[in-house]
């Protein structure tokens, strides 16, 4: 069962820290692919911490692994990364910037791995 | 005198797009086939002809005709002051930008900034607008300062931004910042807006068909039946674009943006 | 190989060697002005032609933190004027606030070859340097601003003028400076709270100290140092009506001291609003006139499209509040601030109108053409582009009458400018465009054409619509190099910078490092600028001037 | 014949990891390795010591090359591409800054930068309404008030705080973060909320909504909703009065602006409201601006061409106009058909769709180390890292420039020069001095 959310991406000082290890670096990885949810929304779609989840948008899908985090209800975080890349679409209203913060995003259980 | 069309040939499968902003009546109207076909466009960092892209038929004429797959094609009729560019197809970016007067017709969509800072003429598009038709470039005080846009479709962003004069008439709907920062001129929406419409406006007035989440800036101050708008819908119909029906309906004015001077009025019609 | 060029038969204007349209030949050897060539010569045949000296200007905005925020804020203005690339040279664009090539280029084509940079912060100067390595085609220096710095108003507040002294030697040396600027003495460091002064005698707020003291400090500096230059000041209130009396007491307060005015027509100003505006021209030109330690430039005001950009913050902000256009402001810790905001002067506005007359009445009210320089505080009155135009106004009394006709007409009878009928010579305009601010600037090389001077020369085709003539040199030499033909540019060269030869005081260093740490955010190590980083340069001698 | 141990401290080093800019790092050198770096926050003490970590190797089309064959081939490429692109130049200096743009002068190139994906939204906003703003030195030495807007210092400007902020002292603030009220206003708690007085959670896009109700009550309206933002309309009454109160207000953003719903117009919004906060105080507002030196590309930029980003030279003469020469349009409609990327990794930052175009057309990347780019890239040729192995100018957040240091060696050529030898060999490529027929100048 998918859900909606707002997806925000940021700069933790982790990623900015790993970022120096290299794209590959396992470090980096997994803290690009770490996502933060409420508690009550991770319960809701019946995931636990670690657990993997795929978002959609109109513009691709990512897998990452859930994670609480103190971000309300109905907002997800995720560190800048090649997961989110996927996500965002090229069009920037004529201003140059695409939809990088804010999107909307479907949040499914990924059982698949 | 009949009319000049041009037919595109296409660009062999380039994905650059094709500058072409010597395609205006005010040129073509002074020159022989011969002529137009050496007229310089601009594709990527090269210098082409127009007939490179484009078979030629017709001379010395104010009338242009614009057939095939135009959509990689900008600047059509960037500037224009007379005459008439009719466009049996979609078309690229900037097409009308800055133009002072006569008329283009665009059967198909327009790309961004259809009519941006143009001053007079007429801009019908009948397939839908991108973003900031009738708009600003980036920096100028004023966007759209005289002249009309009539777009059957829709429209993307800042739709009407900065604008100081004029007429923007949408029959679809438009995304956000509808008006943003405008100074005066009349835009009419029956379709939906986006969010934010009429944001940081000054004065002018967004006439809306369908409701909207106004902003917190703004103030219900009245619920009338404007007469300016019933004569709109009128010289509208009389030019062939054809409008709902509203009857006598009453509107909601709304004043803003009070985050500005506060004088603008976006007005809902409430049926 | 030595170049060698023969100037043949032109009409020298050389004011500094009183050379009035005399026939003469010039004879130029390794980029400087000699008595007469050795061997083969390059021939320019200058038959019916005019020859200046390369044009020199005291007061201009070129390369600044502030003037390339200002092109950053007007993409609109750039669009008015593209300049495509050519082999050799770069592209770029107009219009108020050109981009660094084409800065250099239109300033070549007017036969400008020295241009001096009016304002910039001290940490900010590296930039400054940095833009002024990417004008090409003229000699260039900067003045470092001064009238707010908190070290100063500290140093002063305790009475230690000998700090102060050796703490400017420490900035000049330190920052590659040429020489030392005052805006509005005290109203910047007042508007870090968001207000101004209003007189010579108020307090800056914390500092316990005046305009009037600063004034007096750093033009006592600036002449124990023995910079080239004098002092150069942007006076309190500029563009306020009735600031004419400040202007006036600024000048008393330093009687008898080198001074220069910069941009005197926006000192100017009678009347309590703008309604009640009207000229005090004549009354500043009457205290120039009977003071010989004054020079001034004028900023002269042209109609249509300007940016004002200037350290004056408070004045910034209240222009953003007349004209409600964009407004950009920075205020530069420890040192000073800045404003910019788009401006456009209109024909038919009573104002602006009578700034332009206020403008033209400065030039032909001061009698010593040697004292009064062309400038438009470019582009705060109007780009450098429209010199030729002024130049025409000034030479052509009929010209000004009709242009007198087409202004607001309440100006008509708030202007002296119907009774003056002074047409400057070109003899005139050599001096006020070349040998007169030279002079002022103490550069001994520039500004005339006697044997040993910098082969900078401009030569134009005699026209008598002035501003035809002056659109476009005939060529332009620089450094005896031809760089300009028939009005185009034809060779790159990158210019000098030009600064003051003041010795370092590596003494002051602990205290600075001191003050550094606590109000600055940068190192001290990491604000002095090296001579490589200027490729190309020139230090001009201190000492007292003559 | 024996070698002293060499050992060194360089002082005075200037960091380049983000726009803080601190110029006051000791690099401790060891036989030309990176043993120690002092002063520096974690991301600027990794920045120096793991500065060999998966470094780039030359080669094209995956094979090893030599650096000489690698310039011919990225010169042969640029000479020929129509409508190539020059993207990136955020972590290098200003002196390849220049050498960039007079490359795509040349080439008749679209020239882009890492702003143009982080704050071009607020170069564009200060383009439509300027900004008042200042030196981080005025806020350290004055600011008695400071907000933190959809932005997150704590971890993306570490030293901000204590170096220009939050707890440093300065002329006006002796006593440092007890002279300071401190805001953080934000769609969600983050380490930056710990370092403030107050937090303000609002809703996801609804900042423009915020910001325009603020200015309508700085203004003296009263306005006809209970609240904005999913904040009572009385909170935001209660800011209003402390921002009026304050001697010295900066409203500091980030990202949370710029890559949201409004874009540009959401920083128009902030930038009207610290304008008429100062009709009652001094208020100012400033963009957290930069990873490495995006501000000095900017700078540079500007002056050689009059716009700060997204510029087109195509026709010979330089253009600006976001969203349709900033590199995510010009990627996301397919239209380029060559890039050089140097000091970024595009495909590592962009849209997948933007990514995929760069994929398909002929490609060359210039850094210090291997990324996504490099990985897929045509042409590969490593880059002396600015800043570590090769010196020049970097700009702080607030346009005041600083000095960078070579600390230690680098096998391979500084960008700058890099770009000068492809310079010449294009140079050598078009007898014609490069130009294809230019473009006559437009119309007024």
């Amino acid at each position: 069962m998918a859900k909606s959310f707002i997806l925000i991406t940021g700069r933790t000082t982790k990623q900015g820290r790993t970022i120096h290890l290299g794209k590959q670096a396992k470090d980096y990885i997994d803290e690009v692919s770490a996502l933060e949810m409420n508690p009550a929304d991770m319960e809701a779609l019946q995931v636990k911490e670690g657990d993997r989840v795929r978002l959609r948008t109109d513009h691709g899908s990512s897998v990452v692994r859930c994670k609480k985090g103190t971000v309300p209800p109905g907002l997800l975080f995720i560190a800048y990364g090649q997961f989110v890349n996927a996500l965002v679409g090229p069009d920037t209203q004529g201003t140059g910037m695409p939809n990088t913060k804010g999107i909307e995003v479907e949040v499914e259980k990924d059982d698949s791995g | 005198m009949g009319e000049i069309i041009l037919t595109f040939k296409g660009m062999g499968g380039s994905t650059v797009p094709l500058e072409a902003d010597p395609i205006t009546p005010d040129l073509l109207q002074l020159k022989v086939r011969a002529e137009i076909e050496r007229l310089p466009l601009y594709h990527g960092n090269e210098q082409l002809l127009l007939g490179d892209f484009f078979s030629v038929k017709g001379e010395r004429s104010n009338q242009i005709r614009l057939r095939g797959d135009l959509s990689q094609v900008k600047n059509i009729g960037v500037g224009m002051q007379t005459g008439r560019i009719v466009i049996e197809s979609s078309i690229g970016m900037h097409v009308g930008a800055r133009m002072t007067g006569g008329e283009i017709q665009v059967h198909g969509n327009a790309g961004d900034w259809a009519g941006a800072e143009m001053t007079g003429g007429l801009l019908w598009i009948n397939g839908s607008a991108g973003n900031r038709a009738g708009s600003a470039y980036r920096g100028s005080k004023y966007g759209m300062r005289g002249g009309v846009i009539l777009i059957e479709g829709s429209g993307g962003h800042e739709v009407g931004g900065y604008m100081r004069r004029g007429l923007i008439v949408v029959r679809g709907n438009l995304e956000d910042h509808a008006g943003a920062r405008m100074v005066a001129g009349s835009i009419f929406v029956f379709g939906r807006v986006g969010g934010r419409t009429g944001g940081g406006m000054k004065r002018g007035s967004i006439v809306c068909f369908n409701p909207l989440d106004v902003l917190p800036t703004f103030r219900l101050t009245s619920t009338y039946a404007p007469l300016f708008v019933t004569i709109y819908l009128r010289a509208l119909r009389s030019r062939g674009f054809s409008v709902p029906e509203i009857g006598g309906g009453r509107f909601a004015r709304y004043c803003g943006d009070l985050a500005e001077s506060g004088k603008g009025e976006i007005l809902v019609w409430q049926g | 190989m030595a170049s060698a060029i023969r100037i043949k038969g032109g009409r020298v204007y050389d004011p500094l060697h009183g050379l009035n349209g005399v026939v003469k030949d010039l004879c130029v050897e390794d980029g400087k002005i000699v008595q007469e060539c050795h061997g083969a010569a390059e021939v320019i045949d200058a038959t019916n032609l005019v020859i200046l000296p390369g044009g020199v200007d005291i007061h201009t905005h070129i390369a600044s933190p502030a003037v390339n925020a200002a092109r950053g804020l007007r993409p609109e203005d750039h669009r008015l004027l593209c300049c495509p690339r050519k082999p050799g040279l770069r592209s770029g664009v107009g219009f108020t606030v050109p981009s660094t090539f084409t800065t250099g280029y239109l300033y070549a084509q007017l036969g400008y070859t020295t241009v001096m940079e009016a304002a910039t912060p001290p940490i900010g100067t590296r930039h400054t340097h940095e833009e002024l390595n990417d004008i090409p085609m003229v000699d260039k220096g900067c003045y470092l601003l001064m009238g707010n710095n908190e070290f100063i108003l500290q140093y002063l507040k305790s009475g230690d003028l000998e700090k102060i002294k050796r703490y400017v030697a420490w900035l000049l040396h330190s920052l590659k400076g040429f020489g030392l600027k005052l805006v509005n003495p005290g109203g910047v460091e007042q508007w870090k709270y968001g207000k101004d002064v209003e007189g010579l005698d108020e307090k800056v707020n914390h500092f316990d100290v005046t305009p009037r003291q600063i004034l007096q400090a750093l033009t006592w500096v600036n002449e124990e140092l023995g910079l080239p230059h004098s002092i150069h000041i942007h006076a309190n209130r500029l563009g306020v009506p009735g600031n004419y009396q400040v202007t006036l007491e600024t000048m008393r307060a330093l009687e008898g001291k080198r001074v220069h005015m910069a941009h005197v027509q926006f000192h100017s100003y009678g009347g309590e609003d703008y309604v009640s505006f009207t000229s005090k021209a004549k009354e500043m030109a009457d205290y120039i006139n009977g003071h010989p330690n004054v020079t001034v430039d004028v900023g002269q005001v042209v109609f249509g499209d300007a940016t004002t950009i200037t350290a004056d913050g408070p004045w910034q902000y209240r222009l953003h509040k007349l004209t409600k256009n964009k407004w950009y402001n920075l205020d530069v810790e420890v040192e000073t601030g800045s404003g910019i905001v788009p401006y456009t002067y209109r024909e038919k506005n009573y104002v602006n109108a009578l700034q332009w007359a206020i403008g033209l009445e400065t030039f032909l009210l001061i009698k010593d053409p040697w004292r009064v320089f062309l400038s438009t505080d470019h582009p705060n009155g109007g780009p450098f582009l429209y010199y030729p135009w002024i130049i025409k106004l000034l030479m052509d009394a009929e010209f000004r009458s009709q242009m007198l006709k087409r202004v607001h007409k309440r100006v008509l009878s708030h202007t002296m400018l119907p009774h003056l009928s002074r047409e400057y010579s070109l003899y005139e305009i050599a001096i006020i465009t070349r040998a007169g601010p030279a002079r002022a600037l103490g550069l001994r090389n520039k500004g005339h054409l006697g044997p040993g001077a910098d082969a900078d020369i401009a030569i134009y085709v005699d026209a008598k619509d002035k501003e035809e003539m002056f659109e476009r040199a005939a060529y332009v030499l620089k450094d005896g190099k031809i760089v300009v033909r028939d009005g185009e540019v034809v060779e790159s060269c990158p210019g000098r910078t030009i600064f003051a030869e003041v010795p370092g005081d590596d003494d002051l260093l602990t205290e600075l490092r001191d003050k550094f740490e606590k109000y600055y955010t940068v190192e001290i190590g990491n604000f002095p600028i090296p001579l490589e980083d200027l490729p190309f340069h020139q230090a001009v001698p201190t000492g007292r001037p003559v | 014949m024996t070698v002293a141990k060499e050992m060194r401290v360089v002082k005075d080093v200037t960091c380049p990891f983000c726009g803080v800019t601190c110029d006051d790092l000791e690099v401790h050198v060891e036989d030309g390795k990176i043993r120690d770096v002092k002063n520096a926050c974690v991301l600027g003490k990794d920045t120096f010591l793991h500065h060999l970590e998966g470094l780039a190797t030359p080669r094209i089309d995956g094979k090893p090359a030599s650096i000489e064959a690698c310039i011919e081939a990225a010169a042969d490429i640029l000479a020929r591409a129509k409508y190539p692109l020059i993207y990136g130049l955020d972590s290098t200096e200003l002196h390849a800054h220049r050498k960039a743009i007079e490359l795509a002068d040349l080439i008749g190139a679209n020239i882009d930068h890492t702003s143009s994906v982080c704050h071009a939204p607020s170069l564009q906003a200060v383009q439509t309404v300027g900004i008042p703003s200042c030196t981080v030195g005025e806020v350290k030495n004055r600011a008695d008030l400071v907000i933190f807007w959809g932005a997150n210092p704590a971890e993306a400007h570490p030293r901000h705080a204590t170096r220009y902020s939050v707890t440093v002292k300065g002329m006006f603030t002796p006593q440092g973060r007890k002279d300071r009220t401190v805001i953080h206003i934000d769609v969600r708690r983050t380490p930056t909320s710990r370092m403030a007085d107050t937090f303000i959670q609002i809703k996801p896009h609804s900042d423009y909504e915020v910001f325009s109700t603020l200015t309508a009550l700085v203004n003296g309206h009263d306005l006809d909703v209970s609240e904005v933002g999913g904040v009572p309309l009385q909170e935001w009454r209660d800011l209003v009065e402390v921002m009026k109160g304050a001697k010295f207000g900066i409203l500091y953003w980030g990202m949370g602006l710029t890559m949201t719903r409004g874009k540009y117009l959401n920083v128009v919004a902030l930038l009207r409201l610290c304008q008429e906060l100062n009709r009652f105080t001094k208020f100012l507002g400033a963009p957290l601006r930069g990873h490495g030196n995006v501000v000095g590309m900017a700078q540079v930029l500007t002056w050689q061409t009059g716009f700060p980003f997204a510029v087109n030279m195509s026709r010979g003469y330089p253009r600006f106009n976001p969203g349709e020469f900033s590199v995510a349009d010009l990627l996301g409609r397919g239209e380029v058909d060559a890039a050089l990327i140097i000091a970024a990794d595009a495909i590592g930052n962009f849209p997948a769709k933007a990514a995929q175009h760069l994929k398909s057309i002929p490609l060359i990347a210039v850094d210090p180390k291997e990324s996504e780019t490099t990985k897929v890239a045509q042409v590969v040729i490593p880059a002396a890292q600015a800043a570590v192995a090769a010196e020049g100018v970097a700009y702080r957040m607030d346009h005041i420039p600083l000095p960078l240091k070579k600390v230690v060696d680098s096998p391979y050529p500084s960008d700058r020069e890099i770009l000068d030898r492809i310079i010449a060999r294009v140079l050598a490529k078009r007898p014609d001095d490069g130009a294809k027929r230019a473009a006559p100048l437009p119309r007024g």
